[in-house]
Protein backbone atom coordinates (compact mmCIF):
# COMPACT_ATOMS: atom_id res chain seq x y z
CA UNK A 1 0.00 0.00 0.00
CA UNK A 2 1.13 3.56 -0.62
CA UNK A 3 -0.29 6.66 1.07
CA UNK A 4 -1.13 9.83 -1.45
CA UNK A 5 -1.65 13.08 -0.27
CA UNK A 6 -3.08 16.19 -1.95
CA UNK A 7 -2.86 19.67 -0.33
CA UNK A 8 -4.12 23.07 -0.89
CA UNK A 9 -5.70 23.83 -4.33
CA UNK A 10 -5.35 20.56 -5.85
CA UNK A 11 -6.90 19.02 -2.14
CA UNK A 12 -9.78 21.16 -3.42
CA UNK A 13 -9.83 19.89 -6.67
CA UNK A 14 -9.15 16.53 -6.46
CA UNK A 15 -11.73 16.59 -3.94
CA UNK A 16 -9.76 14.18 -1.38
CA UNK A 17 -7.01 15.43 1.09
CA UNK A 18 -5.28 11.60 1.23
CA UNK A 19 -6.09 8.12 0.10
CA UNK A 20 -4.43 4.89 0.41
CA UNK A 21 -3.76 2.43 -2.40
CA UNK A 22 -1.98 -0.45 -3.61
CA UNK A 23 1.17 0.84 -5.52
CA UNK A 24 -0.17 -0.30 -9.25
CA UNK A 25 1.41 -2.93 -11.17
CA UNK A 26 4.37 -1.26 -13.31
CA UNK A 27 4.54 1.81 -11.45
CA UNK A 28 8.09 2.32 -10.14
CA UNK A 29 8.16 6.38 -10.58
CA UNK A 30 6.20 9.26 -9.37
CA UNK A 31 5.69 10.39 -13.23
CA UNK A 32 4.04 6.68 -13.68
CA UNK A 33 2.01 7.49 -10.56
CA UNK A 34 0.61 10.71 -11.54
CA UNK A 35 -0.50 8.92 -15.42
CA UNK A 36 -2.08 6.65 -13.65
CA UNK A 37 -4.21 8.79 -11.55
CA UNK A 38 -4.82 11.33 -14.13
CA UNK A 39 -6.16 8.80 -16.02
CA UNK A 40 -8.69 8.55 -13.20
CA UNK A 41 -11.01 11.02 -15.32
CA UNK A 42 -10.80 14.63 -16.52
CA UNK A 43 -11.06 16.30 -12.98
CA UNK A 44 -7.83 14.37 -12.04
CA UNK A 45 -6.57 14.62 -15.07
CA UNK A 46 -6.95 18.59 -15.04
CA UNK A 47 -6.34 18.54 -11.34
CA UNK A 48 -2.02 16.75 -11.89
CA UNK A 49 -1.87 18.06 -15.00
CA UNK A 50 -1.27 21.46 -17.05
CA UNK A 51 0.22 23.97 -14.05
CA UNK A 52 3.11 23.88 -12.21
CA UNK A 53 2.86 21.06 -9.11
CA UNK A 54 5.16 19.67 -6.68
CA UNK A 55 5.32 16.27 -5.52
CA UNK A 56 7.15 14.71 -2.32
CA UNK A 57 8.01 11.37 -1.63
CA UNK A 58 8.15 10.41 1.98
CA UNK A 59 8.13 14.29 3.05
CA UNK A 60 11.36 15.23 0.63
CA UNK A 61 10.48 16.71 -2.76
CA UNK A 62 11.01 14.34 -5.66
CA UNK A 63 11.34 15.09 -9.42
CA UNK A 64 8.90 12.62 -11.75
CA UNK A 65 11.88 10.11 -12.15
CA UNK A 66 12.19 10.00 -8.23
CA UNK A 67 11.93 6.10 -7.34
CA UNK A 68 8.62 4.59 -5.87
CA UNK A 69 8.24 1.58 -3.70
CA UNK A 70 5.28 -0.11 -1.10
CA UNK A 71 5.13 1.94 1.93
CA UNK A 72 5.76 5.00 0.38
CA UNK A 73 3.86 8.84 1.27
CA UNK A 74 3.65 10.87 -1.69
CA UNK A 75 2.16 14.20 -1.54
CA UNK A 76 0.72 15.96 -4.61
CA UNK A 77 0.38 19.91 -4.04
CA UNK A 78 0.91 23.79 -5.59
CA UNK A 79 4.22 25.55 -5.90
CA UNK A 80 4.66 26.95 -2.15
CA UNK A 81 3.94 30.32 -1.18
CA UNK A 82 4.56 30.46 2.75
CA UNK A 83 6.65 32.89 4.33
CA UNK B 1 22.35 21.82 16.19
CA UNK B 2 19.56 22.27 14.18
CA UNK B 3 18.63 25.26 16.13
CA UNK B 4 15.22 26.50 17.31
CA UNK B 5 12.17 25.32 14.67
CA UNK B 6 8.74 25.97 15.64
CA UNK B 7 5.28 25.62 13.00
CA UNK B 8 2.49 26.45 15.32
CA UNK B 9 -1.20 28.58 15.49
CA UNK B 10 -0.62 30.66 18.55
CA UNK B 11 1.08 34.19 17.38
CA UNK B 12 3.77 34.71 18.84
CA UNK B 13 5.96 37.95 19.86
CA UNK B 14 9.08 38.63 17.84
CA UNK B 15 10.77 40.64 19.77
CA UNK B 16 10.81 37.88 23.16
CA UNK B 17 12.42 35.71 20.33
CA UNK B 18 14.87 38.19 19.53
CA UNK B 19 15.76 38.77 23.01
CA UNK B 20 16.51 35.00 23.61
CA UNK B 21 18.51 34.56 20.60
CA UNK B 22 21.97 33.92 21.43
CA UNK B 23 21.27 34.85 24.94
CA UNK B 24 24.71 35.05 26.82
CA UNK B 25 26.62 34.23 24.28
CA UNK B 26 29.54 36.46 24.02
CA UNK B 27 30.72 35.85 20.70
CA UNK B 28 27.11 36.86 19.15
CA UNK B 29 27.66 40.24 18.02
CA UNK B 30 25.40 40.67 14.83
CA UNK B 31 21.93 39.43 15.18
CA UNK B 32 19.89 39.65 11.36
CA UNK B 33 15.97 38.86 11.33
CA UNK B 34 12.93 38.85 8.65
CA UNK B 35 9.46 39.13 9.71
CA UNK B 36 6.95 38.80 7.30
CA UNK B 37 3.79 40.01 8.24
CA UNK B 38 0.19 39.33 6.55
CA UNK B 39 0.25 41.78 3.75
CA UNK B 40 -2.46 43.72 1.45
CA UNK B 41 -0.48 44.09 -1.68
CA UNK B 42 -3.24 46.27 -2.92
CA UNK B 43 -3.48 43.84 -6.32
CA UNK B 44 -6.87 42.93 -5.39
CA UNK B 45 -9.59 43.40 -2.79
CA UNK B 46 -8.42 44.21 0.64
CA UNK B 47 -7.62 41.42 2.24
CA UNK B 48 -9.57 40.49 5.70
CA UNK B 49 -8.27 37.05 6.85
CA UNK B 50 -5.28 35.14 6.19
CA UNK B 51 -5.54 30.98 6.33
CA UNK B 52 -1.69 29.29 6.12
CA UNK B 53 -2.61 25.07 5.34
CA UNK B 54 1.17 23.52 5.46
CA UNK B 55 2.11 19.52 5.16
CA UNK B 56 2.36 18.49 8.97
CA UNK B 57 5.48 16.45 9.29
CA UNK B 58 7.09 17.60 6.10
CA UNK B 59 6.89 21.41 6.98
CA UNK B 60 9.36 20.46 10.45
CA UNK B 61 11.38 18.08 7.73
CA UNK B 62 12.37 20.86 5.04
CA UNK B 63 12.91 23.63 7.59
CA UNK B 64 15.49 21.36 9.28
CA UNK B 65 16.74 21.10 6.68
CA UNK B 66 17.27 24.39 5.47
CA UNK B 67 18.66 25.61 8.67
CA UNK B 68 21.18 22.89 8.12
CA UNK B 69 22.09 23.56 5.15
CA UNK B 70 22.73 27.53 6.48
CA UNK B 71 24.95 26.10 9.27
CA UNK B 72 26.87 24.08 6.69
CA UNK B 73 27.34 27.24 4.91
CA UNK B 74 28.03 29.76 7.47
CA UNK B 75 29.62 30.43 11.01
CA UNK B 76 26.38 30.94 13.18
CA UNK B 77 26.03 30.37 16.89
CA UNK B 78 22.43 30.85 16.97
CA UNK B 79 18.85 30.60 14.48
CA UNK B 80 15.35 30.41 14.77
CA UNK B 81 12.37 29.64 12.87
CA UNK B 82 8.82 30.31 13.67
CA UNK B 83 5.89 29.70 11.14
CA UNK B 84 2.82 30.29 12.18
CA UNK B 85 -0.16 28.40 10.33
CA UNK B 86 -4.14 28.51 10.25
CA UNK B 87 -6.06 31.70 10.59
CA UNK B 88 -4.69 35.21 11.24
CA UNK B 89 -5.04 38.69 10.33
CA UNK B 90 -3.35 41.66 8.39
CA UNK B 91 -0.31 43.28 9.91
CA UNK B 92 0.17 39.92 12.04
CA UNK B 93 3.34 38.28 12.11
CA UNK B 94 3.40 35.15 9.79
CA UNK B 95 6.80 34.20 9.43
CA UNK B 96 10.92 34.83 12.08
CA UNK B 97 13.83 33.84 10.83
CA UNK B 98 16.24 35.13 13.14
CA UNK B 99 20.23 33.86 13.07
CA UNK B 100 22.83 35.09 15.05
CA UNK B 101 26.88 35.21 14.31
CA UNK B 102 30.04 36.78 15.05
CA UNK B 103 30.50 39.33 11.85
CA UNK B 104 26.86 40.36 10.42
CA UNK B 105 27.66 39.29 6.55
CA UNK B 106 27.53 35.87 7.59
CA UNK B 107 24.38 36.94 9.64
CA UNK B 108 22.63 38.64 6.69
CA UNK B 109 23.49 36.19 4.25
CA UNK B 110 22.51 32.85 6.12
CA UNK B 111 18.70 34.85 7.47
CA UNK B 112 17.90 35.74 3.66
CA UNK B 113 19.18 32.09 2.50
CA UNK B 114 16.89 30.45 4.81
CA UNK B 115 13.64 32.85 4.03
CA UNK B 116 14.49 32.44 0.32
CA UNK B 117 14.42 28.67 0.78
CA UNK B 118 11.49 28.87 2.75
CA UNK B 119 9.47 30.40 0.39
CA UNK B 120 10.23 27.67 -2.47
CA UNK B 121 11.06 24.13 -0.56
CA UNK B 122 8.79 24.63 2.54
CA UNK B 123 4.86 23.33 2.78
CA UNK B 124 2.69 26.05 3.14
CA UNK B 125 0.11 27.40 0.93
CA UNK B 126 -1.42 30.68 1.84
CA UNK B 127 -4.86 31.41 1.46
CA UNK B 128 -6.53 34.97 1.22
CA UNK B 129 -10.37 36.04 2.68
CA UNK B 130 -11.08 39.09 0.75
CA UNK B 131 -14.81 41.04 0.70
CA UNK B 132 -15.32 39.66 -2.92
CA UNK B 133 -14.32 35.57 -1.85
CA UNK B 134 -11.48 33.28 -1.05
CA UNK B 135 -8.03 32.56 -3.16
CA UNK B 136 -5.35 30.81 -3.10
CA UNK B 137 -2.38 32.48 -3.17
CA UNK B 138 -0.22 32.21 -6.54
CA UNK B 139 3.34 31.61 -6.33
CA UNK B 140 5.62 34.38 -7.32
CA UNK B 141 8.24 33.73 -9.92
CA UNK B 142 10.59 36.21 -8.28
CA UNK B 143 10.40 33.81 -5.18
CA UNK B 144 11.96 30.80 -7.11
CA UNK B 145 14.57 33.03 -8.78
CA UNK B 146 15.62 34.55 -5.49
CA UNK B 147 16.15 30.53 -4.64
CA UNK B 148 17.90 29.41 -7.66
CA UNK B 149 20.52 32.71 -6.36
CA UNK B 150 21.77 30.59 -3.86
CA UNK B 151 22.65 27.77 -6.29
CA UNK B 152 24.77 30.17 -8.26
CA UNK B 153 26.26 31.50 -5.39
CA UNK B 154 27.47 28.26 -3.43
CA UNK B 155 31.20 29.01 -4.18
CA UNK B 156 31.01 32.97 -3.22
CA UNK B 157 28.98 32.88 -0.02
CA UNK B 158 31.04 30.55 1.78
CA UNK B 159 32.83 31.35 4.64
CA UNK C 1 10.65 60.91 5.63
CA UNK C 2 14.02 60.49 7.03
CA UNK C 3 12.72 57.93 8.72
CA UNK C 4 13.29 57.80 12.76
CA UNK C 5 16.81 58.22 14.04
CA UNK C 6 17.79 57.99 17.55
CA UNK C 7 21.08 58.39 19.40
CA UNK C 8 21.43 57.92 23.01
CA UNK C 9 22.18 57.09 26.66
CA UNK C 10 19.73 54.91 27.18
CA UNK C 11 19.26 51.34 26.46
CA UNK C 12 16.34 50.48 24.25
CA UNK C 13 14.50 47.11 23.21
CA UNK C 14 14.70 45.97 19.96
CA UNK C 15 11.15 44.16 20.05
CA UNK C 16 9.56 46.95 21.24
CA UNK C 17 11.14 49.28 18.23
CA UNK C 18 10.40 46.04 15.86
CA UNK C 19 7.05 45.99 16.94
CA UNK C 20 6.32 49.91 15.91
CA UNK C 21 8.10 49.84 12.73
CA UNK C 22 5.40 50.50 9.67
CA UNK C 23 2.45 49.47 12.18
CA UNK C 24 -0.53 49.98 10.38
CA UNK C 25 0.55 50.01 7.17
CA UNK C 26 -0.78 47.11 5.41
CA UNK C 27 1.75 46.89 2.39
CA UNK C 28 4.69 46.62 4.61
CA UNK C 29 4.98 43.12 4.90
CA UNK C 30 9.00 42.30 4.85
CA UNK C 31 10.94 43.31 8.08
CA UNK C 32 14.67 42.86 8.08
CA UNK C 33 16.53 44.17 11.21
CA UNK C 34 19.82 44.01 12.18
CA UNK C 35 21.19 44.39 15.90
CA UNK C 36 24.81 44.82 16.97
CA UNK C 37 25.14 43.52 20.51
CA UNK C 38 28.37 44.15 22.95
CA UNK C 39 30.54 41.03 21.92
CA UNK C 40 33.60 39.82 22.93
CA UNK C 41 35.38 38.42 20.35
CA UNK C 42 37.84 36.62 22.40
CA UNK C 43 40.89 37.96 21.09
CA UNK C 44 42.15 39.96 23.90
CA UNK C 45 40.99 39.88 27.86
CA UNK C 46 37.35 39.54 28.44
CA UNK C 47 35.62 42.76 27.91
CA UNK C 48 33.80 44.00 31.43
CA UNK C 49 32.21 47.42 29.62
CA UNK C 50 32.29 49.30 26.37
CA UNK C 51 32.02 52.47 26.05
CA UNK C 52 30.93 54.69 23.09
CA UNK C 53 32.10 58.20 22.09
CA UNK C 54 30.18 60.21 19.28
CA UNK C 55 30.63 63.68 17.72
CA UNK C 56 26.82 65.45 18.66
CA UNK C 57 25.61 66.90 15.65
CA UNK C 58 27.33 65.25 13.24
CA UNK C 59 26.18 62.03 14.42
CA UNK C 60 22.60 62.54 13.60
CA UNK C 61 23.41 64.45 9.47
CA UNK C 62 25.83 61.52 8.70
CA UNK C 63 22.54 58.65 10.05
CA UNK C 64 20.23 60.87 7.99
CA UNK C 65 22.22 61.20 4.66
CA UNK C 66 22.99 57.07 4.87
CA UNK C 67 18.94 56.54 5.85
CA UNK C 68 17.80 59.51 2.53
CA UNK C 69 20.51 57.19 0.52
CA UNK C 70 19.05 54.13 1.18
CA UNK C 71 15.49 55.47 0.92
CA UNK C 72 16.81 56.72 -2.93
CA UNK C 73 17.82 53.64 -3.81
CA UNK C 74 14.76 50.98 -2.69
CA UNK C 75 11.29 51.58 -1.82
CA UNK C 76 11.50 51.76 1.60
CA UNK C 77 7.74 51.71 3.79
CA UNK C 78 9.24 52.86 7.11
CA UNK C 79 13.38 52.85 8.61
CA UNK C 80 14.65 53.36 12.33
CA UNK C 81 18.12 53.84 13.27
CA UNK C 82 18.87 53.74 17.07
CA UNK C 83 22.72 53.79 18.36
CA UNK C 84 23.44 54.31 21.97
CA UNK C 85 26.50 56.26 22.95
CA UNK C 86 27.93 56.17 26.47
CA UNK C 87 28.47 52.55 28.74
CA UNK C 88 27.25 50.09 28.00
CA UNK C 89 27.75 46.05 29.31
CA UNK C 90 28.65 42.81 27.35
CA UNK C 91 25.54 41.60 25.72
CA UNK C 92 23.58 44.79 25.24
CA UNK C 93 22.10 46.00 22.06
CA UNK C 94 24.20 48.77 20.94
CA UNK C 95 22.84 49.29 17.35
CA UNK C 96 19.51 48.85 15.99
CA UNK C 97 18.75 49.22 11.95
CA UNK C 98 15.23 48.45 10.86
CA UNK C 99 14.06 48.39 7.30
CA UNK C 100 9.63 47.85 6.10
CA UNK C 101 9.26 47.16 2.68
CA UNK C 102 6.55 45.60 0.27
CA UNK C 103 9.38 42.73 -1.12
CA UNK C 104 12.33 40.94 0.91
CA UNK C 105 14.88 41.59 -1.17
CA UNK C 106 14.71 45.58 -1.09
CA UNK C 107 13.99 44.84 2.81
CA UNK C 108 17.61 42.97 3.05
CA UNK C 109 19.97 45.20 0.91
CA UNK C 110 18.63 48.86 2.58
CA UNK C 111 19.58 47.19 5.96
CA UNK C 112 23.01 45.33 5.17
CA UNK C 113 23.54 48.81 3.36
CA UNK C 114 22.54 51.22 6.29
CA UNK C 115 24.59 49.26 8.61
CA UNK C 116 27.94 49.09 6.32
CA UNK C 117 27.50 52.95 5.67
CA UNK C 118 27.05 53.40 9.09
CA UNK C 119 30.53 51.29 10.58
CA UNK C 120 32.33 53.21 7.95
CA UNK C 121 30.70 57.17 8.05
CA UNK C 122 29.34 57.74 11.27
CA UNK C 123 31.58 59.04 13.48
CA UNK C 124 31.05 56.42 16.69
CA UNK C 125 34.23 55.29 18.47
CA UNK C 126 34.26 52.58 20.99
CA UNK C 127 36.46 51.85 23.98
CA UNK C 128 36.45 48.75 25.78
CA UNK C 129 37.19 48.50 29.26
CA UNK C 130 39.04 44.60 30.05
CA UNK C 131 40.53 43.61 33.49
CA UNK C 132 44.20 44.52 31.63
CA UNK C 133 42.83 48.03 31.15
CA UNK C 134 41.32 50.21 28.52
CA UNK C 135 42.17 50.38 24.70
CA UNK C 136 40.04 51.99 21.76
CA UNK C 137 38.36 49.48 19.14
CA UNK C 138 40.58 49.42 16.03
CA UNK C 139 38.35 49.97 12.53
CA UNK C 140 38.37 46.56 10.78
CA UNK C 141 39.60 46.34 7.18
CA UNK C 142 36.47 44.88 6.19
CA UNK C 143 33.98 47.12 7.23
CA UNK C 144 35.70 49.33 4.53
CA UNK C 145 35.38 46.73 2.32
CA UNK C 146 31.78 46.21 3.46
CA UNK C 147 30.82 49.81 2.57
CA UNK C 148 32.78 49.89 -0.88
CA UNK C 149 30.81 47.19 -2.53
CA UNK C 150 27.75 49.26 -2.16
CA UNK C 151 29.90 51.75 -4.88
CA UNK C 152 30.57 49.06 -7.07
CA UNK C 153 26.86 47.65 -6.82
CA UNK C 154 25.08 50.66 -7.39
CA UNK C 155 23.77 50.10 -10.60
CA UNK C 156 22.96 46.48 -9.78
CA UNK C 157 20.80 46.60 -6.45
CA UNK C 158 18.54 49.49 -7.61
CA UNK C 159 15.39 48.26 -7.52
CA UNK D 1 38.14 82.19 13.89
CA UNK D 2 37.64 78.40 13.21
CA UNK D 3 36.66 75.68 15.71
CA UNK D 4 38.40 72.94 15.53
CA UNK D 5 37.81 69.22 17.11
CA UNK D 6 39.54 65.69 17.85
CA UNK D 7 37.96 63.27 18.83
CA UNK D 8 38.53 59.38 20.88
CA UNK D 9 42.30 58.31 20.43
CA UNK D 10 43.34 61.84 18.93
CA UNK D 11 41.44 63.97 21.32
CA UNK D 12 43.52 61.85 24.22
CA UNK D 13 46.47 61.99 22.06
CA UNK D 14 46.17 65.87 21.41
CA UNK D 15 45.55 66.80 25.02
CA UNK D 16 42.39 68.45 24.23
CA UNK D 17 38.90 68.25 22.63
CA UNK D 18 38.33 71.35 21.35
CA UNK D 19 40.09 75.00 20.13
CA UNK D 20 39.29 77.98 18.47
CA UNK D 21 41.74 79.68 16.67
CA UNK D 22 41.81 82.21 13.84
CA UNK D 23 42.35 80.80 10.06
CA UNK D 24 45.73 80.99 9.44
CA UNK D 25 46.95 83.15 6.64
CA UNK D 26 47.55 81.47 3.58
CA UNK D 27 45.81 78.22 5.07
CA UNK D 28 42.60 77.31 2.55
CA UNK D 29 42.56 73.85 2.72
CA UNK D 30 42.07 70.69 4.85
CA UNK D 31 45.74 69.65 4.13
CA UNK D 32 46.67 73.04 5.24
CA UNK D 33 45.16 72.91 8.27
CA UNK D 34 46.47 70.10 9.33
CA UNK D 35 50.12 70.90 8.02
CA UNK D 36 50.11 73.95 10.55
CA UNK D 37 49.08 71.53 13.65
CA UNK D 38 51.37 69.03 12.49
CA UNK D 39 53.73 71.85 12.86
CA UNK D 40 53.12 72.59 16.47
CA UNK D 41 55.25 69.60 17.74
CA UNK D 42 55.94 66.35 18.20
CA UNK D 43 52.97 65.01 20.05
CA UNK D 44 51.01 67.06 17.03
CA UNK D 45 53.28 65.45 14.59
CA UNK D 46 52.78 62.04 15.81
CA UNK D 47 49.01 62.58 16.32
CA UNK D 48 47.68 63.74 13.50
CA UNK D 49 49.87 61.74 11.37
CA UNK D 50 51.38 58.59 10.19
CA UNK D 51 48.10 56.54 10.68
CA UNK D 52 44.81 56.55 9.57
CA UNK D 53 42.92 59.87 10.11
CA UNK D 54 38.99 60.91 9.22
CA UNK D 55 38.32 64.78 8.55
CA UNK D 56 35.05 66.49 8.84
CA UNK D 57 34.47 70.22 7.69
CA UNK D 58 31.32 71.48 8.85
CA UNK D 59 29.91 67.54 10.38
CA UNK D 60 30.62 66.11 6.34
CA UNK D 61 33.44 64.02 5.94
CA UNK D 62 36.37 65.97 3.68
CA UNK D 63 39.61 65.12 1.40
CA UNK D 64 42.70 66.73 2.31
CA UNK D 65 41.60 69.06 -0.49
CA UNK D 66 38.50 70.40 0.79
CA UNK D 67 38.59 74.28 1.04
CA UNK D 68 38.34 76.11 4.32
CA UNK D 69 36.77 79.35 5.39
CA UNK D 70 36.45 81.40 8.39
CA UNK D 71 33.49 80.20 10.44
CA UNK D 72 34.43 76.85 9.30
CA UNK D 73 33.88 73.39 12.37
CA UNK D 74 37.15 71.26 11.53
CA UNK D 75 36.77 67.72 13.75
CA UNK D 76 39.92 65.57 13.64
CA UNK D 77 39.21 61.42 14.37
CA UNK D 78 40.03 58.03 13.82
CA UNK D 79 38.19 55.61 11.25
CA UNK D 80 35.03 55.17 12.96
CA UNK D 81 34.26 51.98 14.89
CA UNK D 82 29.97 52.52 16.08
CA UNK D 83 27.79 49.65 14.96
Amino acid sequence: MIRVLYFARLREEVGTGEESLALPAGVHTVGALTARLRARGERWDEALGGRPMLVAVNQTLSASEGALADGDEIAYFPPVTGG
Amino acid sequence: MAGCIRVQTEAFDPGVELDALARGDAGAGALVSFIGRVRDDGAHAPVLRLTLEHYPGMTEKALGAIVEQARARWELRDVVVIHRVGAMEPGEPIVLVAVASAHRAAAFAACEFIIDRLKTRAPFWKRERTSQGDRWVEARAGDAQAAERWERDAGLHRE
